[in-house]
């Protein structure tokens, strides 16, 4: 048994308040120098790494449900960095060596689970698609490898290597794939910024934006109006209205995502596996379940009520791939409300609006981005809007100049 | 599963259809900047409300006009897209040229 | 059970074939005009395919037409004209008119003359304008499902509700089966209640397949033809 | 809990007492009856422990026998965690216990049970990473202990289906709720159907007690299920689960391996509730259970539950139960009732009567275990006196069978998942369902309505309401529904100091695990669970969603409604993946010649839903087999099956028009009988298709496109042409024909033998287009020619109807067989088309590439007003450029040096990416590796040299060439 936990066993207070993650509700103050607008992982990061790295404080996150009850308490938590850019790359690789070192830097353990992940190919296409990341991701110091299907036996025993009318090929071998607990990245944030002095308001639904002579001033919200230096919205899902609130439009669709779990089972699969032909990925849980996940909805909606439908041709699909899972028992599918752009890289930076930046895009893939996103975002908005080399290349204006940034190949229903 | 009133087919599930996008006015092609023209392209309302949006058929390859919910969900109305002036699809109607049309 | 006036081949020997033939060898095939159909099989079993049966009438001529002036051009031929998009007619000497929008008609031919009419009409002179033939005859495969467990058999494959009841005969939805997209027809042929299903020639054997499968609980059998042409 | 006992009849309504059934459970036999599930079977055979629970491996049982909770998981052959309470027993059945170590009777993870107070809620996140890296060693520890049952990986489906049906109504349990809309809704009309999860309908009729005398009940079941199976209108379906809502009553029912997917014009749900369990410590021992489940385990199997019991009581239920047990023999010590008295004087007399020790405004604080903790033993019986608060002292009462009901809660997660509110009465302790989409409705217990009388005339209500609104009106009065029956006891919760009071049995969290959890900041009911797991287990919540809103509720100054419980997700049950996979539909695709190449020894794969062959021969020959392909059409003649090319018909006066504004070339003039290149470009400039126009009429052109993107081009052809209303009719064309491409210098030779056409260079010229007949010994075949130079030698694209597909190939290699014709697949295609440079839309393009990077400037037409993505292409060409796609041979050295680029690899300049390898292959016509790669713009001049980083990481120099690399005169296609 580890030490930390007798302290918990020998004493009878437990938990002492002094302990606690999350402070209690306070007021809302009439101004702050920054507010964050979204209390999920990425509000919840950018406050953390404004008050570790930059000294700023007054800073309140507004979160109008519950801290990262947004598409941080929905996602299948799939962390890599094995994408096909070389700006896409760079930026997710920063992302998980950040992650590596949270639980110690939080005093707070995110669990974080490097697993691999596994990345099947079934047509041609698709290798040469897989090769070309391999190349990109080694370029930049990643550990990632194309396999034949010898190897692929070998790292998953359990898979059908034969699944429907398409043969497994080829691999794309990850091996800084990894997982961690999702809520707890939120939470961990959460309690880094909130020991520092940074407000979390929980129940606070941000409802206009004040914009006077093309600059921000204030946010008006269910409890009040507040005025502010600075503004950045990180609303995922609701990014288009946030947007149309500050009076500009974003490159934006917003489709649900789904996913689902299983009840647990001894464990039986460690690394993450995912077949975009198949659009079905899954993992086992440090808790036993099986998470399934797969493509987005077909049309746009703010819903994030299931449907059978999606169900129906994904578990399908993951039997195919594992035919055993056939007697396992789905216990809950739920859904979250995403922000995809046409390329699938996210937006981020300056926006037509002085002063109010942009987390926004992050479509299917931002969770792995979170610590990098709420460092950079940090960054900018320490600066007074001097954009991190790192991000420059996913501003708003790329699309008013066809500069798309494709991540397309390698996001579809991997996450 | 959402039931989906097609003008031509009648109520059916919402798997036998296809979104098409948001119904957008396009620029005149020739006049517009770039700007305006990469808002066509790139940019949407994605708005919360009622959207006019294109919808196919897919079984009977009909595209036509659905106003939709994007919150509820609900449709409230589907039409075949003659019933939207050509002004709604463009800024400039294209001309069809003599040579063309004979 | 052959009649006198039918001949019999094997569809190898013939011109037009189709992607089922292999899959049905062992039935006794009879030509049409150009291709060869199957008119039973050695098993048949008459009882069986009362109750549900699966038939190729794939070889059957069909056509199609659309534009605003195909309608006139049909009636003009003297064929009937279905009031509404997807409706279905059936003549007296057992073509079925198909109106699949407002301005596409499709025509089944007659297990009769294996659609000898059809391939007559296909051949008439064209009206100058607003009138294109379509390319049904091979663009699409042809089965039928009948007997009284049709509706049931279909309930496990479509999600249009074709009890007949809501779908009865002379109804068509143009929906997706099995996951491919098929036009199905409550009508009927050679004198019997079927449904047709009209989809994707390079589908036609999974179709078939996924429709014998489906059938199996109702005890569903393959039949040829003859099995249709009651009286 | 003594052996084989079984109660007398009418106790048993499921179980044949003349079919004896043996089966198995740890290794040891036992026997039951057919109609038994495990667990019924189990107990009557005085085996009570079940299950080793989630994290302290405590010894569980039943709790509900309805299988609502998740003490009864056990493990069959292939199938882990499987409800014994609704399984039912079969012959020579195995069924093993699951989560142990060692045996489930001496399991040896059960210590885990005395570490409770080091593993605080949350403990997780606050250990197992001092020091750094620690953790990946912890975790491999701790995912050994996670789970419950073991998949067994040789396990496959067996076969599932599934199956659509309509009704105008269905009814959601077959309770008396249930059963009274459903006979209504019937006669007023309506098509119904009534679906129970239970083998026989009747709901709370079949075990449940209504009134002191035990009456009422039977009667009334009789004859409304008598009246249901005569009505023809009704179609009941027992076993058979509505596993979730989805939008627009959307249901899917599980019955057995089968899925049904229902679409009711109306839905009632009469679910029923369930029965609530009250929060002491050690209430997860065995024998401890609900009323209910005790009713459950007497009526329906005849088992009895135990020789001495206290019932624990929060309403006048209880008193029922107790009344039943006395009638069965079982001794009732006491009726312990929280409340200061019973609601209906005539309960608590009767069991006075039946000489019960009726104890109120008391508890049960603490279950004490036998020695060895598998059973409960006595109970300590304490005061309460004040919320959650007892007296110091009581007293003991043994017992080896606790009943207890602390109150009912709606079955409320169908009418959640419909986005339904629930919301909290606190005067009277209880939930409300409202705001109910249209077309739902809920009766009967679910809808907070107890007695029998009232249930029944919800039932009819709603009923009534339902054939309103499927326009059937009813001509009777809606009738009044009214219940005061209170249910629920509003502080069923006792915390104990040394804990184990549970709250959530499946993931075995006490009081103090939810309080803490608020306690250290997560106050918000959503973040309770996702810190302290409440709810998440394989019951989702189904007893833990009402002590952990109050606990919360009472924690942060809150009212339960403020509080509110989580949400409830589909499925309703959980759910065998295997049935909502249900049969495995995978269309395939087949060209009128596949069964030639597969003839013929071809190595099919997959092309979008076709199947293409790759090349003729074994896969271990592959680039034999390319090579000699290769060879034959260089210097002979080969043949390939392109009939999955798409096709797409346009015909009508504005057809010219109307390409011309879909495709990047102008067509307006293009020649009848002539074909044209056609590039198709997105809004967004990027080259999306491409394919070749042939004109052959003035009116009446032949355009193909990709196998994979003609669904797409045709799909928005049509759309477009939704808003220009051009006079074009445009068709879909692409089954419809059957094609071939005969291709190499011996090509017009064979073409010759089987065509009248003048097929001559003059004739028929490169790039023209003509309509002939093809010649075949059982007669001839209409077709159109295309004379097209894909793979760079004299070629003839022939295409026919898809009916003559196979008898043209026949017709071919019978005509090409004295030359040697030789069939070749779509690699060796990649292969020839490579060699002359052209390009595959998709694998030489990405989602980014448009006409400039492509060198197809010429492609594009200037001069006209419009085509799709004009304006596009217009900014991205005339920005800065970037890369470029260019044509790139090795050194002739490089030729068998195991270091050929391969598709993907990367070009480099300096430290930089700046481009990739799109194609490359070994010509064997060249003998060199050649290939298309995008480079740097400032690396794309004709002879520069750029670096190619292989396999293995070593580089390699590779130079910019122009293209094609072969025929760069175009004499071979044009000959
Ligand atoms: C099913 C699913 C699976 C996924 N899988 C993965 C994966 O495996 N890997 C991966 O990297 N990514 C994945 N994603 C994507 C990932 O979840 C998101 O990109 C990421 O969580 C975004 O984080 P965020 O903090 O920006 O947004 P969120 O966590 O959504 O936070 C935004 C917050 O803003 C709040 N908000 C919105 N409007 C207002 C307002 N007006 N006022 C105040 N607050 C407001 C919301 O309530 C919400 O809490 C998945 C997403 C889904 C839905
Ligand atoms: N003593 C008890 O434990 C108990 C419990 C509930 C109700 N009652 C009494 O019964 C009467 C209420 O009757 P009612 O008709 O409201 O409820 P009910 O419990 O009699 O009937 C509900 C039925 O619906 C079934 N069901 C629930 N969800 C289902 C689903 N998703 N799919 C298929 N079947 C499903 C249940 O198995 C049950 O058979 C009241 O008088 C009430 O007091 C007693
Ligand atoms: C990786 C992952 C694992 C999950 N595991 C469980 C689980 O074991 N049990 C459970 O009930 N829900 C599980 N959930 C789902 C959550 O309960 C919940 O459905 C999700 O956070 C969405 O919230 P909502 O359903 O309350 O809207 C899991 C979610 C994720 C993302
Ligand atoms: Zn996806």
């Amino acid at each position: 048994m580890p030490f930390s936990l007798l302290k918990y066993g020998l004493n009878n207070d437990y938990p002492f308040e002094k302990d606690a993650d999350l402070p209690a509700p306070s007021k809302l103050k009439s101004h702050y120098d920054v507010v964050i607008i979204g209390g999920g992982g990425h509000g919840v990061a950018t406050a953390y790494y404004l008050a570790k790295y930059h000294g700023i404080t007054n800073v309140a996150v507004l979160e109008k449900g519950y801290l990262g009850g947004g598409n941080t308490a929905r996602n299948t938590a799939v962390i890599r960095s094995n994408y096909l850019t070389s700006e896409g790359v760079k930026f997710y690789s920063e992302s998980v060596k950040l992650y590596q070192d949270l639980s110690n830097e939080f005093d707070f353990n995110i669990m974080y689970s490097r697993r691999g992940q596994l990345t099947l190919a079934h047509t041609d296409s698709a290798i040469r698609a897989f090769r070309q990341r391999t190349e990109v991701n080694k370029h930049f110091g990643g550990k990632t490898e194309l396999i034949g299907p010898q190897e692929i036996r070998e790292l998953v025993p359990t898979l059908n290597m034969n699944p429907g009318h398409m043969p497994v090929l080829a691999g794309l071998w990850h091996m800084d794939g990894a997982t961690a607990r999702h809520d707890a990245v939120a939470w961990g944030y959460a309690k880094g910024a909130t020991q520092r002095g940074v407000e979390l308001h929980q129940l606070t639904e941000v409802t206009g934006v004040k914009v006077e002579n093309g600059k921000v001033t204030g946010i008006k919200t269910n409890r009040g109006d507040i005025g502010c230096g600075v503004a950045v919205q990180a609303v995922a899902g609701h990014s288009s209205i946030l947007s149309e609130m500050a009076g500009f439009r974003l490159p934006i669709v917003t489709y649900p995502l789904q996913a689902m779990v299983t009840q647990p089972v001894k464990p039986f699969l460690n690394p993450l596996v995912s077949s975009p032909a198949f659009h079905c990925y899954v993992q086992q849980t440090g808790r036993g379940e099986i998470v399934i996940g797969g493509g987005s909805d077909p049309y746009p909606l703010y819903g994030t009520r299931s449907n059978l439908d999606l169900k129906e041709g994904l578990l399908a699909h993951a039997v195919e791939l594992f035919p055993f899972m056939s007697n396992l028992k789905l216990m809950r599918q739920w859904a979250g409300i995403t922000d995809m752009t046409s390329d699938y890289s996210p937006i981020m930076g300056l926006s037509p609006v002085e002063n109010y930046f942009l987390d926004a895009g992050w479509g299917t893939w931002g969770f792995k981005a979170t610590p990098i996103c709420g460092k950079t975002m940090a960054e900018l908005v320490a600066s007074g809007g001097k954009v991190p080399e790192l991000i420059q290349p996913f501003a708003m204006d790329r699309f008013d100049t066809f500069r798309q940034v494709n991540e397309m190949g390698a996001t579809a229903a991997s996450h | 599963m959402k039931i989906m009133n097609c003008p031509l087919n009648g109520p059916r599930n919402i798997s036998e259809f296809v979104y098409g996008g948001e119904v957008k006015q396009m620029p005149d092609p020739a006049s517009c900047t770039d700007k305006e023209w990469a808002e066509y392209v790139f940019y949407h309302n994605n708005g919360t409300g009622v959207v006019r949006e294109w919808w196919l058929h897919a079984p009977s390859g009909y595209w036509f006009i659905a106003e939709r919910h994007r919150v509820s969900g609900e449709v409230s109305r589907t039409y075949d897209p003659s019933e939207l002036d050509q002004s709604e699809f463009f800024a400039a109607i294209p001309a069809v040229p003599e040579e063309a049309n004979s | 059970m052959m009649t006198d006036s039918m001949t019999a081949v094997r569809p190898e020997q013939q011109l037009a074939r189709n992607g089922l033939y292999r899959k049905i060898a062992d039935a006794e095939f009879v030509a049409t005009a150009e291709s060869a159909i199957a008119a039973s099989f050695s098993a048949d079993d008459s009882s069986a395919q009362s109750r549900c049966a699966l038939t190729d009438m794939t070889p059957v001529v069909r056509g199609g037409f659309r534009g605003k002036a195909s309608a006139d051009h049909l009636q003009a031929l003297g064929l009937p004209i279905p009031e509404k998009p997807n409706q279905a007619l059936t003549t007296d000497k057992g073509e079925t008119v198909l109106r699949l929008s407002n301005t596409e008609y499709w025509l089944l031919g007659s297990v009769t003359d294996f659609g000898q009419t059809v391939a007559d009409v296909r051949s008439q002179a064209m009206p100058a304008a607003d009138c294109y033939p379509l390319f049904c005859n091979d663009s699409h495969a042809w089965l039928t499902l009948s007997g009284e467990h049709c509706a049931a058999v279909m309930a496990k494959l479509c999600g249009v509700d074709m009890r007949a009841e809501v779908f009865p005969s002379g109804s068509i939805a143009q929906t997706s089966v099995a996951r491919i997209n098929a036009i199905v027809v409550s009508h009927s042929v050679g004198g019997k209640a079927v449904f047709s299903l009209l989809f994707d020639t390079g589908y036609h054997a999974y179709m078939w397949d996924v429709l014998l499968d489906a059938s199996s609980e109702f005890g569903g059998v393959a039949a040829g033809v003859t099995a249709l042409m009651v009286d | 809990m003594s052996g084989e006992q079984r109660l007398n009849a009418p106790m048993g309504l499921l179980i044949d007492r003349n079919q004896p059934v043996s089966f198995s459970f740890e290794g040891r036999h036992y026997r039951g009856f057919a109609g038994d599930s495990v667990a019924s079977a189990l107990i009557g055979n005085g085996q009570w422990l079940l299950s080793r629970s989630f994290k302290y491996h405590r010894p569980r049982s039943v709790l509900t026998m309805a299988g609502q909770d998740a003490n009864t998981l056990v493990q069959l052959a292939s199938d882990p965690n499987v409800l014994a309470d609704r399984t039912p027993i079969s012959e020579a059945l195995r069924v093993e216990g699951q989560n142990y170590a060692g045996t489930l009777e001496n399991d040896r993870d059960a210590v885990l049970n005395n570490f409770g107070r080091f593993m605080p809620v949350g403990f997780y996140y606050r250990a197992f990473y001092k020091p750094k890296g620690i953790w990946d060693w912890w975790e491999k520890i701790i995912r050994k202990k996670a789970g419950l049952g073991t998949v067994d990986l040789k396990a496959r489906a067996g076969y599932h289906d599934k199956e659509f049906l309509h009704y105008d109504l269905v009814v959601v349990g077959a309770g008396p709720a249930g059963l009274s809309a459903a006979l209504t809704a019937a006669e007023g009309g309506a098509s119904v159907l009534l679906l129970d999860e239970n083998s026989v309908i009747g709901g709370a009729l079949n075990y449940s007690r209504f009134d002191a005398a035990g009456v009422h009940a039977e009667g009334l079941r009789n004859g409304l299920i008598e009246q249901v199976e005569a009505q023809p209108n009704i179609r009941v379906m027992t076993e058979a689960t509505c596993n979730a809502w989805f939008t627009d009553n959307w249901l899917p029912v599980i019955k057995g391996s089968r899925l049904y997917k229902v679409r009711a014009k109306e839905c009632i749900v009469a679910a029923g509730a369930y029965e609530q369990h009250v929060v002491f410590r050690n209430n997860d021992l065995p024998g401890v259970m609900m009323c209910s489940a005790a009713e459950r385990l007497m009526k329906l199997y005849a088992v009895k539950p135990g020789n001495k019991a206290v019932v624990l009581a929060g309403n006048d239920e209880a008193y029922l139960t107790a009344l039943t047990l006395a009638e069965q023999g079982v001794q009732v010590q006491a009726l312990i009732d929280m409340r200061d008295k019973a609601q209906d004087s005539v309960l608590s007399e009767a069991v006075s009567d039946a000489g019960i020790k009726i104890m109120t405004g008391k508890t049960v604080y603490e279950a004490l275990p036998t020695k060895g903790n598998k059973h409960i033993a006595a109970v300590d019986v304490r005061s309460i006196t004040g919320q959650g608060k007892v007296a110091d002292s009581g007293e003991t009462i043994e017992c080896d069978l606790l009943c207890m009901s602390a109150g009912f809660m709606p079955a409320y997660q169908l009418l959640c998942q419909a986005d339904a509110k629930l919301s909290y009465d606190d005067e009277r302790a209880r939930f409300e369902i409202n705001n109910l989409p249209p077309h739902l409705y809920i009766a009967g217990s679910v809808n907070g309505v107890y007695t029998l009388d009232a249930v029944i005339a919800d039932g009819k209500a709603k009923a009534i309401l339902a054939l309103e609104s499927l326009g059937k009106p009813f001509l009777a009065e809606v009738p009044t529904v009214h219940c005061d029956k209170q249910m629920n006891f509003n502080w069923p919760i006792f915390k104990h100091p040394k804990a184990k009071e549970f709250v959530d049995f499946d993931e075995d969290l006490q009081v103090k695990d939810i309080v803490n959890a608020t306690r250290i900041g997560y106050r918000d009911v959503q973040l309770v669970k996702r810190f302290s797991t409440v709810g998440m287990g394989p019951s989702q919540g189904r007893h833990s969603a009402l002590p952990t809103a109050r606990l919360v509720a009472n924690a942060t100054d809150r009212t339960v409604s403020e509080t509110g419980v989580t949400t409830a997700r589909p499925p309703f049950n959980a759910e065998k993946l295997a049935v909502i996979a249900g049969r495995s539909f995978d269309p395939y695709r087949q060209s009128a010649m596949h069964h030639r190449h597969v003839e013929l020894g071809a190595k099919m794969i997959p092309a979008g839903s076709w199947q293409r062959p790759a090349f003729y021969g074994a896969p271990e020959r592959r680039l034999e087999c390319i090579a000699r392909e290769a060879h034959a059409v260089r210097n002979n003649v080969g043949v390939i099956d392109v009939s999955t090319l798409g096709g797409l018909e346009l015909r009508g006066p504005d057809a010219a028009e109307f390409i011309n504004r879909i495709y990047t070339f102008g067509f307006l003039k293009q020649p009848v009988g002539k074909t044209r290149y056609a590039v198709l470009t997105s809004e967004q400039g990027v080259v999306i298709d491409d394919g070749v126009s042939c004109r052959f009429a003035e009116d009446c052109f032949y355009v193909t496109a990709t196998t994979t993107g003609v669904d797409s081009v045709y799909r928005n052809m049509q759309r477009w042409n939704a808003m220009w209303r051009l006079k074009v009719d445009i068709a879909n064309v692409t089954s419809a024909f059957a094609a071939v491409n005969l291709a190499g210098p011996n090509a017009r030779k064979v073409l010759e033998k089987i065509t009248g056409l003048d097929v001559t260079s003059e004739g028929f010229p490169y790039l023209a287009c003509r309509e002939g007949d093809i010649e075949t010994p059982l007669g001839s075949i209409p077709a159109r020619l295309l004379r097209v130079g894909f793979v760079g030698e004299l070629g003839y694209e022939i295409h026919v109807p898809s009916r003559y597909g196979e008898a043209l190939w026949d017709a071919v290699m019978q005509a090409g067989a004295e030359f040697g014709i030789t069939p070749f697949g779509v690699e060796t295609q990649r292969l020839l088309r490579l060699e002359k440079g052209h390009i595959i839309v998709s694998q030489d393009t990405d989602g980014m590439s448009h006409p400039g990077e492509l060198s197809l400037g010429w492609a594009i037409n200037r001069n006209k007003p419009f085509f799709v993505g004009c304006r596009s292409v217009d900014i991205v060409m005339n920005a800065k450029q970037t890369r470029k796609l260019v044509g790139f041979t090795l050194p002739a050295e490089m030729v068998n040096k195991g270091l050929k680029p391969e598709e993907g690899h990367l070009v480099l300049r300096g430290d930089d990416i700046s481009g990739n390898i799109t194609s490359c292959e070994y010509s064997p016509a060249l003998d060199r590796i050649i290939g298309l790669a995008y480079v740097g713009i400032d690396q794309a001049e004709s002879g520069s040299t750029f670096r190619v980083r292989v396999n293995g990481g070593s580089e390699v120099q590779a130079s910019v060439c122009d293209l094609p690399f072969y025929d760069a005169d175009n004499k071979r296609q044009e000959m």
